[in-house]
């Protein structure tokens, strides 16, 4: 018997596999057994109500894809009356995902949905910070480190913080963010994209710049997650591109703790079941009897150097 | 380990039949589970299209259900070749078998003491309606479709409409008979025939405005299945969102599990 | 007849595509017609000589490809005395790559090279800055706009500056080469990433990281191209992706005046050619005359904003 | 516009027929243009595999030449499925065209003197070598063949070198015939019949370690055939390098344009 659990700070998950923010809801549990999964992640809120972006709202590629949804939110309230109820029904970990548009406002909505049933908070934090120029909270280490520090005395929540991969650095932010507090890393958001319809001249997408996700992201992504693993000492969610067994052990032969499917969910629903049964099986194959031990996993290259060489 | 039932589930279809109807349409069969045979009038599928020459397209394609056949265990679909992902599903033969995942969203409604159900469409928006005409008939209604196309050869489910017991009546551009003010007062006489109790549409926006019209003025609903790009098609990733009017505000609606059937009072044209 | 010509800066090209650095070499006039393309890029060399990178340098994924290679470098004389006389015989202007440890080096190197044939020189700051920790140069603005002012000062051909996808806000490195008094912007080189074969648990590469080349870069590198263009006024050359005159054409409607051809032309030898055939089709079929019009062209996106479908 | 024509070209050959020769080896034969023909023994084409179920692999698969029939106008290969490339490969059937690039890279280099060449492989090592067997047999040099193998069903290519008129040897895993005491003792017993005057090797890093021995203690020229992943196989990408030893210092060669044949002095084994 394979132990897939793993641990995230104080919380355990029964394996590593949970949804990324924003590629799951309710109606997920019309189409498999959500008690299977490791933890429940819901879609980002803000304390306001939003409506999103205009469409059109998606653009397709090879093996990627593009999204402008931003963040339709119907706010905390209907968060903390109607879906943590609803979540009740199933044993995974809630956890609630927020943005806001300052530091404050963070740590007030933390606050707000710090309620029996929620067991983690991750902090959204790739949206604008309106007190700055409007550029994303993490992108700026400093902004990094306040949104979580005020999460962090606002609510007794584990708080996970999930970092932009449109940065330089991405150590830089992982320090800011684990100096800050976080439990956790979600390493990392959506790329930064976009797309011109050469023949209407017009972009692709209603707000012309957007997320990329999906399989094509996966080898930037993992760069980032083995950088922060050599950067920080708390536990990292892989999160980009899985959408196999294989791609989940990747992400943790790199350093990451626990993985994030998105995009893939939307290909096939059941994707993250089968994930979860492929780890169970490599782990056989491989003799792994506790998942945790491929965390960080990865032995060094087998270089042919030019000075080794020589010695042969 | 469980005996859970899900309402929706992903699974490959063997495929009865794929055969060309005209240069742009193809008529699907596929041998469906029992849950995918609970598909109602309106309702579609999320089509994981097979790749042609290696463009094999990442996205599911929606498709509507043109036909539950429950005594022989089929789901039809009738498709326009477009694109990558229905040049793909073109290539599909009898023998080889397509992931479908559904069925999905929500269908056309019709209350129980329905008499006359017009459905007015244009193109492969009747693919769409097809099973309302069905299901209406065998509630006892009656169903008469309007079918608008550039030209009779362009026409489409004219006989399988008539088979299921509706009136059809073809309208043309070739021969100006599609016209609006035409189709507006051929919906006008059929009401004055029989009263018309349901107006349901499909596939172009001016038979929209128009059905949004005469259904104001006759004071009958009126449904409409609209069409959005999806991602996820059962609500996760509200990619699929149109523009709509409610009481109190414009709102964007997701189409695939808000709709795709709309009441044609909250539409905006755009 | 359609008019490909476009100017980067004082420098005229018969047309809009030309190879990125180290995707081309002498080899390909052995299989086309090289006074076809609009410019000659050659792989970048520094002053020393260097082997490069211990393999494995290749790892291949669905739509893009992982490289390690560094660079070998056989120096400036022999780039000077052996590679300029031979692209003497060919007719687009050559345009010299080079990289170098310290902003002096870069300066230096710009001088030795500076010899008739040579008609600009390309600088690749994604290399690390051995005076600064080891970050590339291409990731910190003051590193750029110094190595750029190093060369301009050092020699009287044009410089363009190659920036690196791996940053946060890049118009902040765009204004940097603007400002060190750069003829023009290459955007962008490869994306830092990696890749783990889970069955040996070793990197896919001898140096563990590497560049991400390919289509699946596009979107993001379209983004860098757009951003740059709204941030500076120098020509910009579009760089990530490009293996149909589609991918050119959209380069160019978000602001590129210039496109370059990197991993596509391995894919198929010929394809700069192709693309160059393809540009001349698209213009005639959209009636554009010149070519150098559809530079920035995009139009806005048809929106459908909640405030305008009100009025509807 | 221009009449320059070029020695390396990309184009797409007819498949006259792609026949498995056993459980993992296809060997697959192409029409050929007069430049694919002048492919010489070692070189090779960079092919563009197509696609399996959507997973059209995006570089290239380099390939030896197996045979160049000038009579037919054939160029053949004989490869092992190994990956998603060779498994698209096998898919071709007669009718099919594939997009093929070449001929590429440094062959073997036989001196006009030679008197008889001593070809040593293992698997599809043989493959690349049996167009030296055939040149070197029409330059009127003996040719011997050793071909290792796990056991006589994996033997590669004997009928074809016999055909040549090169007199083989097999020897194989199962019976220890392949153990490289054994074999240094056949190749030595063989020169000592007929000086051997050119060795060459491919597919074993043993036997590459043998020739060397040999080469160096008989004096006669060793020649391997490498592999390395590579991306442009024309020399520019510096992807496929290994690392040689000169009299000077240890260094990087690429094995697609300064190989994929080199001396066996200059290698190193890893
Ligand atoms: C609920 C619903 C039911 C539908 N029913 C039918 C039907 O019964 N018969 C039929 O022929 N077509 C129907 N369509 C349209 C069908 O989904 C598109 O024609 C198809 O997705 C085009 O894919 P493609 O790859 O061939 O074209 P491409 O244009 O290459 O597609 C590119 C992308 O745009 C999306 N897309 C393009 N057109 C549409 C569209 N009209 N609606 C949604 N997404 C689109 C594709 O899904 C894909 O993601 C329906 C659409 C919806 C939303
Ligand atoms: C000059 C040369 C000549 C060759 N001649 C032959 C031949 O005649 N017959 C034959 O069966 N094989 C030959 N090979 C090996 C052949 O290229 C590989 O078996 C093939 O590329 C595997 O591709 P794949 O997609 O099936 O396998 P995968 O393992 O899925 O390939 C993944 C990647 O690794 C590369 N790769 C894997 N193995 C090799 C290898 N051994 N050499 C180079 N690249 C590799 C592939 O090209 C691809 O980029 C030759 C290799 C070289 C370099
Ligand atoms: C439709 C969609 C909506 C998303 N919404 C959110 C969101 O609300 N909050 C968030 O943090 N990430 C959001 N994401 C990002 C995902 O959680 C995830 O980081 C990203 O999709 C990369 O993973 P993938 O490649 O597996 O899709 C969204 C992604 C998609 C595709
Ligand atoms: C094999 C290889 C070698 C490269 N070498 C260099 C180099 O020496 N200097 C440089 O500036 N860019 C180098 N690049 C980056 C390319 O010029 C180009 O920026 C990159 O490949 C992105 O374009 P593409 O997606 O069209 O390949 C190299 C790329 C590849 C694939
Ligand atoms: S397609 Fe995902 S919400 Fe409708
Ligand atoms: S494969 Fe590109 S240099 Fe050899």
């Amino acid at each position: 018997m394979v132990d897939l659990r793993v641990q995230i700070g104080s919380l355990t998950l029964e394996n590593p596999i949970m949804p990324g923010s924003g590629t799951f809801g309710e109606q997920l549990a019309s189409v498999l057994d959500v008690n299977r999964l490791g933890a429940l992640v819901t879609k980002t809120i803000t304390a306001d109500i939003r409506e999103g972006n205009p469409p059109p709202r998606i653009a397709e590629f090879k093996d990627s894809v593009l999204w402008s949804i931003g963040i339709p939110s119907k706010g905390p309230v209907h968060y903390v009356e109607t879906l943590v109820p609803f979540y009740r029904q199933f044993t995974p970990p809630l956890v609630a995902s927020i943005s806001a548009d300052t530091v404050e406002q963070f740590g007030e909505l933390a606050a707000r949905i710090s309620v029996p049933g929620v067991k983690a908070i991750e902090a959204n934090i790739s949206c604008p910070n309106l007190k700055k120029d409007g550029n994303a909270f993490a992108m700026d280490p400093e902004a990094t480190e306040q949104v979580i520090r005020a999460m962090k005395s606002a609510t007794s929540l584990p708080v996970w913080a999930k970092l932009t991969p449109n940065v330089g650095d991405i150590t830089v932010l992982a320090r800011a963010a684990e100096v800050g507090g976080a439990d956790a890393l979600v390493v990392a958001n959506a790329m930064l994209a976009m797309a011109i319809d050469i023949h209407t001249r017009r972009p692709r997408l209603g707000r012309v710049m957007g997320g990329l996700t999906g399989p094509a992201t996966k080898p930037v992504i993992l760069r980032m997650v083995y950088q922060c693993a050599h950067a920080v000492q708390i536990p990292i969610i892989g999160c980009g591109g899985v959408s196999s067994a294989g791609d989940a052990i990747e992400y943790m032969l790199a350093g990451a703790t626990a993985v994030q499917v998105g995009t893939a969910s939307f290909l096939s629903a059941g994707t993250m079941l089968k994930v979860v049964d492929g780890l169970r099986d490599y782990c056989e194959t491989h003799h792994v009897g506790r998942i945790r031990d491929l965390t960080k996993a990865m032995v060094g290259p087998q270089e042919v150097r030019l000075e080794d060489a020589l010695t042969v | 380990m469980n005996a859970q039932v899900f309402p929706i589930s992903e699974s490959m279809a063997p495929v009865v039949s794929n055969d060309a109807v005209n240069a742009e349409y193809f008529h699907l069969i596929l041998e469906a589970s029992a849950g995918m045979q609970a598909a109602t009038p309106g309702q579609f599928f999320h089509l994981r299209c097979p790749g042609v020459s290696g463009e094999s397209p990442l996205l599911r394609r929606p498709m509507s259900v043109y036909r539950v056949d429950r005594v022989r265990g089929h789901v039809e679909f009738l498709y326009k070749v477009t694109g990558a992902g229905t040049r793909g599903l073109a290539t599909l033969q009898r023998g080889d078998s397509l992931d479908v995942f559904g069925p999905l969203g929500r269908g056309f409604q019709m209350a129980p003491e329905t008499r006359h159900v017009l459905l007015v469409a244009r193109g492969v928006g009747m693919a769409t309606m097809a099973p309302l005409a069905e299901s209406a008939q065998a509630a006892g209604a009656r169903v008469t479709a309007i079918l608008s196309a550039r030209s009779p050869e362009f026409l489409m489910s004219n006989d399988y409409l008539k088979s299921v017991g509706a009136v059809t009546r073809a309208v043309y551009d070739a021969d100006a008979s599609s016209d609006m003010l035409h189709v507006e007062a051929m919906i006008t006489a059929l009401h004055a025939e029989q009263p018309i109790d349901l107006l349901a549409t499909c596939g172009s926006n001016r038979l929209l405005q128009l059905v949004k019209q005469l259904g104001a003025r006759f004071g009958i609903p009126g449904q409409v299945a609209l069409e959005q790009h999806m991602g996820c098609a059962i609500g996760m990733c509200f990619c699929c969102v149109r523009a709509f009017r409610t009481a109190e505000k414009v709102t964007y609606r997701r189409v695939c599990c808000e709709g795709p059937v709309f009441d044609v009072r909250e539409t905006l044209s755009w």
